[in-house]
């Protein structure tokens, strides 16, 4: 924000104190810049990667529950034979969207939250390669979840299930507004994912501090590299997927009409292509997240960091190979069938590398259990199961028994809950302090930790044996004549998975309750550095200043920050650690060399209202062409004032102008 | 287009440059668009052969492709990246005049194209080929319209950046914006290759 | 299982790692044993539910059992090797304060083996794997064919004629073989290798029984085979498992497997000719309130129009938009209805069919549904308003997108006159 | 990014030396002109062509593509990363779209 920030003691000492305010003068006629640095047009039209990244979590956290009530929904309408909340047509509506809202509008954001905020901090960065176009990411991503939720309103949500089948897709079979809805929006956020991805992607490649080789990078940040390569290339398959749908629906296109000799496998390949990597887009975030903890609470660098890295990438690779795995009972033919069974099980290789490696960086480990720890060793427990439980999928012959029963919802549960949503907890508690200065309670943590455990245990270990006595998924209900007597019996196990997904809410519930103690006690401020952390992102205040850094901080290690902080005097075999500097004192080392010259890009309206366009058009093609027109226009304007506009306001843009400013030299 | 970077010293200009790696960060991101690319228009690809030999008798790809019409406007999309490519030359070369001229003769080529794609549809459509017609003629009109969309939003950058440049309004590293717009318009063109072999020249 | 919690404790953190893994080595050798008896255990009490998918009665789902056990048990054990291994991690690399350890980045030749051992594994898995795809694929073996047909939401079968004018292997004693058409239910010859072949008329289904084999979507369009077999007469349970519709919970099958005799019986039985009801009974009045309003949908064979005398034949494509309604010729020879969803019988009727021996069964299911047994509330409620009942789109106001035609039954609006007339023309039917 | 002590200027490296000359351009799109053309009467002499018809095509059409992301793209003279970025989304485009379309039987007829 085209300010200058002066690192004095004040700042350091008082991260969220705010640095000089500029107050705008006029560049777009009546318009101005917006370069507030306080206040609702600070969070609007902002561009900071930190800023984006708190809005990512928040509108995330918003749809997670969301999700969380669907699901709950569902669970209630479970819980006895022949439920009566819901009418066959909401379950149907209920299950589609908690399962969209969950993938699409929770789990991806929140890893994006994470990486937005983080990959800058740990490759020493101070923002991200394009940052107008991250704040449109934003945008289009919180645009395009309304967007699909309101279709709620408007007539009824999607109805097919989040895989959406053809044909069931087709306006015959869904006759109201929702799969348009589900398909616009989908197509929108996908936007989002795209410029994300290779937003970071770029950012990674070529902004990293000096000395940061690649493999003297992150785990997290490594993670987030791979699954920006899986969105990057992913994203386009479902947008062909999707464009075809809406030809289909809109514009009486004949894809998926079998009458017209269509064949319905199409959408399955499409969606199942971009479906696989999907799911390792879903866990790989958090993979990286509790790559990070384990090694901090263990006092131990990453056992076999190059092999978890190229394990990592080796997934995503043979991620593109098995996606025909979701259609063992499609009809493939023998052949096929039984290379995709065998490409899947060789997917269980480089994942059970991280498993290993993860067991291994404890193993004669110095270890502390705090919140974020539990839940990371939560993962490599809850992960396994999940993962296990897709080593028995893989096995085609036995597929054909399970496929589309309780016994895949326990398995995608296990790996998703247990593997992603997890280590997203983990990763809440161990950067919460970075993020806002503040700690989060442990022992509310404790608590949190324990609900979510036994709460998932609880709904989706069921799942497994409903499962392999034949219940299949998406079914709005059961009835006791196929529910077996006896410790098996359907009918039980449901009501407890029903219990438990109680027992889980009351866990999130924990969460939220601890953040607003956390935030309501306003004093109590996070040491610099709570953990004895590693990596780069803690060499600064917390929250980091706007400009993340006072100076880039130079590698010479993975684990950087912990080599500047100890020290090993032992001599030949014999290794002694000792510490020689707080972290404190590292960073404030970092300020006393302080640059002096730091530019911000400025913040600007063009990524929202080009992100706002988007929705706009999403009605205007549901319901009204012209509204389509009306959209198009405002994308059009807002890219020609996009392209025009420089990345930095100009000085005179500022009242008084800043000009000044730039030149005070820092502090020291 | 694209965001310079941040960067840490007040050379706005040279912003971008002081990467890693020593690379452009539009570039960079201009070439993971396209790698992304690949996969958009290999689905639509796919899609089309999959379908091509799924439509009524009288209706298929070799009873209404014109090959002699559609060579030549495959030849004029051709040069029109020629031309692109001498309009980046002379970018380099910092000759504006012979820049704005080149951009402005691919645009034109491009609008050419975009005419002659404009034509086959409708001479199509009288045959009787309507969009919804058959699986052939969805997943033909869906490929190639997606391919004449990229061109034509590829003319209006053009356009647009020949009008940036006349009026010296271009923002970051005028050679670069130029290879950048270059860069697209390429890969359209390689897309046509593609299209115009498998769709056009091989019979279904 | 009780650990030897105390003695880790007291263990020096510094002994040797090979020691470490000798005792974990013990340790899971015994919970693996553990698992595998209890797993055992329960496998063998897990009797219950009729759709168990690990409670084979016919020969490839006993092959994907022999399979799949093996490999549950693998993955289990892996599983518990991992969860002790936590577990002595917990238990022993606390910090108690001793020093920072090692700052070590790990060791290549365990890294090597711990991707050698689970690729091993693997392939021990996928080896079998590939041979069993093969193998249940194939079809030349092949000694009756059944056509089934999924649509929005039941199941049709159609039992082709074959050249030498039998239905599988079996020729009707009495009249000539014409197809036969039924739904819900489909009645198999054991120790017969029945192939389906399926397909679709609307969205994608699914066909599963559980006990007899695993599942194989049936999709519009295309045509795909599943082998049903089994020694063991019974019904056994299945249900569809691809999403297809709002009713998709509602739309199971059951296959019904009869000794041979029993099923020369059914067969005969399928093919007899139809049998007015007698002149002045409730069920005669039945029989013209039927031709009134459902037999444009619904076909039964023989069915003469009492007024004109000719032969009645439904033409359910102009009202359905899948095309098709369940024939109900022999309604009463099956025991469920509307997608094998609700029972024909009474309950104790029910379970004495369903829980009868395999030697009783062929004579209880033949003995079909009789008035005592009939469960006349559930039919009486499907009478009056199905899709009150089984959720369908069959309201006539929302139609738009399928010209005006259902899918499913739509409410008819009978009196509680015809509907008595109704249930007694249709219990003749069988 | 680098700090100031990093520096270095990457544009010459990066812009000029490579490619070609504008004449160069030329002759490589009389080149591509000329191959277009054999194509056109491929597809007119298909069937005097027999077997060597398809693959003909397709490797002509391979080389066309080549030419362009090679030399008007600047792809050989250019930073081996934006091949890399390239040729992950092409193979995987082509590895997995040829696969679909093989379990889909598109090659059998
Ligand atoms: C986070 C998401 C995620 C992850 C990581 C995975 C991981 C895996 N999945 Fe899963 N999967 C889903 C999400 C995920 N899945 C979803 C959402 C669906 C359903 C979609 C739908 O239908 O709605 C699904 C469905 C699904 C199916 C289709 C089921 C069906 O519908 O019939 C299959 C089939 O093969 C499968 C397999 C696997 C395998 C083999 C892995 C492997 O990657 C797991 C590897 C991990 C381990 C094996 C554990 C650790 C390893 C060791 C300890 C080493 C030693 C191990 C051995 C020697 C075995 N998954
Ligand atoms: C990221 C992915 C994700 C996540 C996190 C979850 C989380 C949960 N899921 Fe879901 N699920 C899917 C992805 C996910 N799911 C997918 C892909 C499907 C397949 C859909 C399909 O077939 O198309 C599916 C399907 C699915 C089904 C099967 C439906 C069917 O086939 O008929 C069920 C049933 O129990 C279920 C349950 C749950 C539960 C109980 C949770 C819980 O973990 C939720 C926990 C969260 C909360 C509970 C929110 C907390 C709320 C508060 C704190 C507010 C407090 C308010 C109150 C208590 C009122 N899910
Ligand atoms: C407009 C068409 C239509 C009409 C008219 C109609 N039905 Fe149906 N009926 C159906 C369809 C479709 C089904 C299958 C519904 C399902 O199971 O999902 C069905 C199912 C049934 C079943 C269950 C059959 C089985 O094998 O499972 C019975 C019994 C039945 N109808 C009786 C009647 C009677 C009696 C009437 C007349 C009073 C009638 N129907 C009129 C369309 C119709
Ligand atoms: Cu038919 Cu589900
Ligand atoms: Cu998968």
């Amino acid at each position: 924000m085209a300010i200058i920030e002066r690192p004095s003691e004040e700042v350091a000492l008082a991260p969220s104190s705010v640095p000089e305010v500029a107050t705008p003068s006029t560049s777009y006629g009546i318009f101005r810049r917006p370069v507030e640095t306080t206040g609702w047009k600070s969070w609007l039209f902002t561009i900071d990667h930190k800023k984006l990244g708190i809005m990512y979590g928040v509108v995330a956290m918003f749809f997670f529950i969301v999700g969380g009530i669907e699901a709950l929904l569902i669970r209630l309408q479970l819980a006895g034979p022949n439920g009566t909340v819901l009418s066959a047509d909401k379950y149907n509506q209920m299950f589609t969207m908690h399962a969209t809202t969950m993938v699409f509008l929770f789990v991806m954001p929140m890893a994006a939250a994470f990486a937005n905020y983080f990959v800058p901090l740990q490759i020493g960065a101070r923002d991200v390669a394009f940052p107008r176009i991250n704040a449109f990411g934003f945008w289009a991503f919180c645009f395009g979840g309304i967007f699909l939720n309101t279709s709620w309103f408007l007539g009824g949500a999607a109805d097919g299930g989040w895989f959406m089948y053809a044909p069931n897709s087709s306006v015959a079979f869904s006759p109201s507004n929702g799969v348009d809805f589900w398909g616009l929006g989908l197509q929108i956020t996908g936007i989002a994912s795209l410029t994300g991805a290779i937003n970071l992607i770029v950012t990674v490649i070529n902004m990293r501090a000096p000395g940061m080789s690649l493999m003297k990078m992150p785990i997290f940040t490594w993670m987030v590299v791979v699954v920006q390569f899986l969105l990057l290339f992913a994203m386009p398959v479902i947008t062909v997927a999707l464009f075809m749908l809406m030809f289909q629906r809109s514009f009486d296109a004949t894809f998926f009409s079998v009458e017209a000799g269509a064949d319905p496998l199409l959408w399955q390949h499409l969606f199942w292509i971009f479906g696989h990597p999907e799911v390792y887009i879903i866990v790989l975030p958090s993979f990286g997240i509790v790559s990070e903890i384990l090694p901090v609470f263990s006092k131990k660098p990453l056992f076999g960091y190059p092999l978890v890295v190229f394990s990592g990438a080796a997934i995503g690779f043979v991620g593109w190979g098995v996606w025909a795995h979701h259609m063992f009972a499609s009809g493939l033919g023998p052949i096929s069938v039984a290379a995709f069974s065998v490409a899947t099980m060789a997917i269980a290789i480089p994942t059970g590398v991280k498993i290993v490696n993860w067991t291994m960086t404890m193993w004669g480990g110095k270890i502390k259990f705090t919140v974020p720890m539990l839940y990371a060793v939560g993962v490599i427990v809850q992960f396994t199961i999940g993962g296990l439980s897709g080593v028995t999928h893989s096995v085609a012959p036995s597929d054909t028994q399970q496929t589309d029963t309780y016994y895949i919802v326990a398995h995608f549960h296990y790996v998703i809950f247990g593997g992603a949503v997890l280590g997203l907890f983990a990763g809440f508690y161990y950067w919460w302090p970075k993020m806002f200065g503040k700690m989060l309670s442990e022992r509310l943590g404790r608590w949190n930790f324990w609900l979510t455990i036994i709460g998932m245990n609880l709904t989706f270990g069921p799942m497994h044996v409903v499962g392999l006595q034949g219940q299949p998924r998406r079914m709005y209900v059961w009835t006791e004549n196929r529910a077996g007597e006896g410790f098996f019996n359907i009918g039980f196990w449901n009501l407890v998975a029903s219990i438990g997904s109680f027992v889980l809410a009351l866990g999130v519930l924990t969460f939220l309750i601890n953040v607003v103690i956390s935030h309501r006690k306003g004093t109590a401020k996070a040491p610099l550095d709570p953990w004895d952390a590693r990596s780069l992102e803690w060499i600064t205040t917390s929250p980091p200043k706007e400009h993340n850094f006072d100076r880039i901080p130079t590698v010479g290690h993975l684990d950087e920050f912990f080599h500047r902080k100890y020290e090993d005097r032992g001599s030949g075999d014999h290794h002694e650690f000792h510490q020689v500097a707080t972290g404190e004192e590292v960073v404030a080392n970092e300020e006393a060399h302080a640059e002096s010259h730091i530019h911000l890009p400025s913040p600007s309206y063009w990524p929202i209202l080009l992100a706002l366009s988007l929705p706009i058009m999403g009605y205007g093609i549901i319901f009204n062409l012209f509204l389509l027109f009306g959209g198009a226009v405002l994308a059009l304007v807002s890219l020609y004032g996009w392209g025009l506009e420089p990345h930095t306001a100009g000085d005179d843009e500022f009242d008084p102008p800043t000009g000044a400013a730039l030149e005070v030299a820092a502090h020291g | 287009m694209a965001d310079t970077a941040v960067h840490s010293d007040a050379h706005i200009e040279h912003a971008g440059h002081h990467t890693s790696t020593g690379l452009s960060n539009n570039k960079l991101a201009m070439w993971m668009f396209l790698g992304s690319e690949c996969l958009l228009f290999g689905g639509l690809i796919s899609t089309y052969m999959l379908y091509r030999g799924r439509h009524s008798a009288n209706l298929g790809p070799d009873q209404v492709w014109d090959i002699p019409f559609t060579s030549s406007s495959s030849f004029v999309l051709l040069m029109s990246s020629l031309t692109m490519v001498l309009a980046v030359s002379s970018a380099n070369r910092d000759d504006d005049r012979n820049t704005k001229v080149w951009l402005s003769v691919t645009a034109l080529l491009g609008a050419l194209f975009v005419a002659g794609q404009v034509y086959e549809f409708t001479s199509f459509y009288r045959e009787g080929l309507g969009f919804t017609t058959s699986l052939f003629s969805s997943s033909f009109y869906t490929l190639t319209g997606f391919h004449g969309v990229h061109v034509s939003v590829g003319i209006i950058m053009l356009m647009s950046l020949v009008g940036m440049i006349s009026k010296n309004k271009v923002v970051g590293d005028k050679k670069e914006v130029v290879e950048l717009f270059g860069l697209y318009w390429h890969f359209v063109d390689v897309v046509w290759i593609l299209i115009f072999t498998l769709v056009y020249l091989i019979p279904a | 299982m009780s650990h030897s919690e105390d003695h880790d404790r007291t263990m020096s953190p510094l002994t040797t790692t090979t020691s470490r893994l000798g005792r974990m080595g013990r340790r899971t050798t015994l919970t693996a044993i553990a698992v595998t008896l209890g797993s055992a255990v329960l496998a063998g009490c897990a009797t219950n539910a009729p759709q168990d998918t690990w409670k084979p009665a016919g020969e490839n789902a006993q092959k994907i059992q022999n399979l799949q056990w093996p490999v549950f048990l693998t993955a289990g054990v892996v599983g518990v090797i991992v969860m002790a291994a936590i577990g002595i991690i917990v238990l022993r690399f606390r910090d108690k304060g001793q020093p920072i350890p090692e700052q070590t980045h790990g060791k290549a030749w365990l890294e090597y083996m711990f991707i050698a051992i689970p690729a091993v594994i693997l392939a021990a898995i996928a080896i079998p794997t590939v041979g069993l795809v093969m193998a249940l694929n194939s079809t030349d073996d092949t000694e009756c064919i059944i056509n089934v047909t999924g649509q929005q939401w039941w199941w049709e079968y159609d039992y082709e004629v074959s050249a030498d004018g039998t239905i599988c292997g079996f020729a009707p004693s009495a009249v000539e073989a014409s197809p036969i058409i039924t739904s819900g239910q489909v009645v198999i010859p054991a120790n017969t290798k029945v192939l389906l072949r399926g397909t679709s008329r609307d969205v994608i289904h699914s066909y599963w029984i559980p006990r007899l084999n695993g599942k194989r979507d049936m999709v519009p369009g295309r045509v795909h085979f599943l082998r049903l077999e089994s020694d063991t007469p019974g019904i056994y349970a299945g249900q569809c498992t691809e999403f297809c519709g709002l009713s998709h919970a509602n739309m199971r099958m059951e296959t019904v497997v009869l000794e041979s005799g029993d099923f020369q019986k059914w067969l005969d039985n399928e093919l007899e000719p139809y049998s007015a009801p007698a002149a002045g009974t409730l069920a005669a009045e039945g029989e013209a309130t039927f031709v009134a309003q459902c037999s444009r949908c619904h076909q039964v064979n023989g069915l003469l129009d009492p007024n004109k005398g000719t032969l009645v034949v439904s033409y359910p494509d102009q009202f359905v938009y899948s095309g098709a309604s369940p024939n109900l010729t022999n309604l009463m020879g099956r025991n469920t209805f509307a997608g094998a969803s609700w029972d024909l019988l009474t309950p104790e009727c029910r379970a004495d069919v369903w829980d009868a021996t395999p030697e009783e069964f062929g004579a209880k299911y033949l003995a079909g549904v009789t008035p005592e047994c009939l469960n006349e509330i559930d039919l009486r409620e499907w009478l009056r308003n199905a899709p009150a009942k089984k959720p369908m789109y069959a309201d006539p106001t929302m139609l738009d997108e399928t010209d005006g035609k259902t899918r499913g039954m739509p409410y008819l609006g009978l009196s509680e006159d015809q509907i008595d007339q109704l249930i007694a023309y249709l219990l003749e039917r069988k | 990014m680098t700090t100031a002590t990093e520096h270095h200027d990457s544009h010459e490296d990066t812009h000029e030396g490579h490619g070609l000359t504008d004449a160069g351009y030329i002759k490589i799109a009389l080149f591509l002109a000329a191959i277009t053309a054999v194509e056109v009467v491929f597809s007119y002499t298909q069937d005097s062509l027999g077997a060597a018809f398809l693959p003909g095509l397709l490797i002509l059409m391979a080389v066309k593509f080549f030419m362009v992301l090679l030399y008007f793209m600047h792809l050989k003279f250019d930073s081996k990363l934006f091949s890399l970025m390239f040729y992950i989304g092409m193979t995987l485009a082509i590895g997995c779209y040829l696969v679909f379309l093989t379990t889909l039987h598109f090659f059998e007829s």
